[in-house]
């Protein structure tokens, strides 16, 4: 490992007496003050003397506030522990005591302590491994992936001859209208007789005048007995004359000759 | 082999191992004289890049020059594993579906005798999905004015319906059979009897270049 | 050899230079569930990702495995060559750092249990600044009063830090021999491991639209 390119673990901490009349500011917790305190007994923390470092704390925190300086609450409630602490090292258990001994509570702040170290000294010992993008690099030139979206697409075989079916007949229906349409009404047959007798003074079969419209079967009949209803009512006005040589004859329209002014 | 050759294999393997860490490692392609501070001017350069670029030769990967600088890409016989396509199951369009329909019964049929059938106008996006889908083709050209081009049905529609054959598909009697089509239906509703043989006499075939694309003035 | 030998020693050599070309390509590590449909179903993808990290474990580019996924890397030893000074971003502050070595060596943990650890509070921005680096991730829910969030880490932490799997934490050994991964004291018989895989017994999953916000009142 070259080098620990973490600066915290290794910089000096201020010297002791100072730090003693210093603010706690730069201590991350009243665990932190307690770790340095005992860094400072430059011996392993197994075989620190937790009530030495008791004393040492709560001198600290007295020193403190004795000049009124503002200690976080977490300080003092270390401080309150650390006094049962060492009340409850100092004064021998008695037998009905059910409370953790003095023992008990030293080691678990030991332990405390301990793992508080050991992980910073973990955090040291991760940041001192070849880092990615430091020391280690990954490809500088990644080629990305391009994802076509290809469509599958579904269709039954029974949504395809509805699809079918059901439009042929939707084509059926619409072709049946024109039939309902093509019953001639009295006003347009008079309309087309009209137009078609012009001013022709001859006679004419009504058949031939309506020849272009009898081409279709089905609509003969409708063409017929409209345009007979509507001669008749254009004889009534006076506008036609028809004529019928024979029974089942062919029916003879003209114009009516105008009375001369 | 002495020592000193010893020594100069390794220093050589160790310039080769940075010249290879360097070009994986950059965002763009490197010249030598880029990477000339990494490996010291004892280096021979142009013959390292040579053996690197030998022994990516046939690898996944490849070193390539781009002008005077030298790159790590993909190599090409692999660059479609770049561009992967994910499949997507989705349901065809009504719009889509009544085309099929009408060409699969139709066929051969013009877009404007689809057009005829379906009472609306045939979006050129529906054919694309329907060729895209593989169900649907251009046949060739009818031999009218406009000259149209003519559709029909492939194989892997047969595929994807289960049909053997397109006169497979059911005739009048059996739609109605089917309850598919009603009984009450006018007498001169014909359903046509699909063909997708060879080219018929009334069509021409497709120009290799011929892409679709409306011809003359009638289409 | 066999003309079936050579086919199987083609096809083979084929997969690797696949898996070789999707690995160069990706700057991401690859899982092999990833990399398996580009090879096929036969492939041997383990065998094929040995044979690889073997072919390249000597040279300036080696085949790491970060967790379950494998990705192509500069060699370790070439660190202080490719070192960037200017690249050196801001860095992370002693809280993060701390919080971050705990979540790695007790996970899955939660903000309580890392702050009983550190004897401070862990504010909001250091778990975010952590969380955004893509180092923690956010496993479930302990299933204890309060539910608090319990954390873990992500395999972006495990390929920042260089390490294959959670168990090549540094020193994680003697943690482990001096009891000092245990949240309790004393340290029980039974010495929990770093463990980032699937939901533990006494992890909830975080609902779809779970923030981490504390739940219940003991947190």
């Amino acid at each position: 490992m070259n080098g620990s390119p973490t600066d915290w673990l290794d910089t000096d901490a201020p010297p002791a007496t100072e730090v003693l009349h210093v603010d706690v500011d730069g201590y991350e917790g009243p665990l932190d003050l307690l770790l340095d305190m005992a860094r400072r007994q430059k011996v392993d923390l197994a075989a620190i003397s937790i009530l030495a470092l008791a004393e040492q704390y709560l001198a600290f925190i007295e020193r403190v506030r004795e000049r009124r300086i503002e200690v976080a609450a977490d300080y003092l409630v270390m401080a309150a522990w650390l006094a049962y602490l060492k009340s409850r090292l100092m004064v021998p258990q008695a037998p009905d005591d059910d409370e953790p001994s003095g023992e008990m509570l030293a080691a678990m702040l030991q332990f405390r302590l301990k793992r508080l170290e050991a992980m910073r000294l973990a955090a040291s010992r991760l940041l001192g491994r070849p880092r990615l993008g430091l020391q280690i690099y990954s490809r500088g030139a990644p080629e990305p992936l391009e994802i076509a979206r290809k469509s599958i697409w579904e269709a039954s075989y029974y949504e395809l001859l509805k699809a079918y079916s059901a439009q042929r007949e939707r084509g059926a229906v619409t072709e049946y209208r024109p039939y309902t349409r093509t019953v001639w009404s009295l006003q347009d047959a008079r309309d087309i007789l009209q137009r078609l007798i012009g001013d022709s003074a001859e006679w004419v079969a009504m058949d031939t005048y309506l020849e272009q419209y009898l081409a279709r079967p089905d609509e003969r009949a409708t063409v017929r007995a409209s345009t007979f209803a509507s001669s008749l009512e254009l004889v009534r006005q006076g506008e036609i004359e028809v004529r019928q040589s024979e029974t089942f004859g062919p029916i003879l329209l003209r114009r009516r000759k105008r009375e001369q002014p | 082999m002495s020592d000193e050759d010893a020594d100069y294999g390794d220093v050589r393997e160790r310039q080769l191992r940075i010249i290879e860490a360097l070009l994986f490692a950059s965002a763009e392609p490197l010249s030598l004289a880029e990477m000339s501070p990494y490996v010291g001017d004892g280096a021979n350069l142009p013959a390292l890049i040579e053996e690197l670029r030998a022994l990516y030769a046939n690898r996944g990967v490849n070193l390539v020059r781009r002008g005077d600088r030298w790159a790590f890409r993909t190599a090409e016989d692999l660059g479609f594993l770049l561009r992967r396509e994910e499949e997507e199951t989705r349901p065809l369009s009504r719009a889509a579906l009544e085309t099929l329909a009408i060409i699969a019964y139709h066929q051969p049929t013009t877009r404007a005798e689809i057009e005829e059938v379906r009472g609306v106008a045939v979006g050129k996006g529906t054919m694309d999905i329907l060729m895209e889908a593989g169900w649907v083709r251009m046949r060739g050209r009818r031999r009218t004015p406009g000259r149209p081009v003519t559709y029909g049905t492939t194989e892997a529609f047969l595929d994807h319906f289960g049909l053997e054959h397109l006169s497979d598909l059911p005739g009048l009697d059996e739609l109605k059979g089917a309850g598919l089509l009603s009984s009450r239906l006018p007498p001169s509703l014909q359903i046509p009897l699909p063909f997708d043989g060879a080219l018929r006499e009334d069509e021409d075939p497709l120009a290799p270049d011929d892409m679709g694309e409306a011809q003359g003035d009638d289409e």
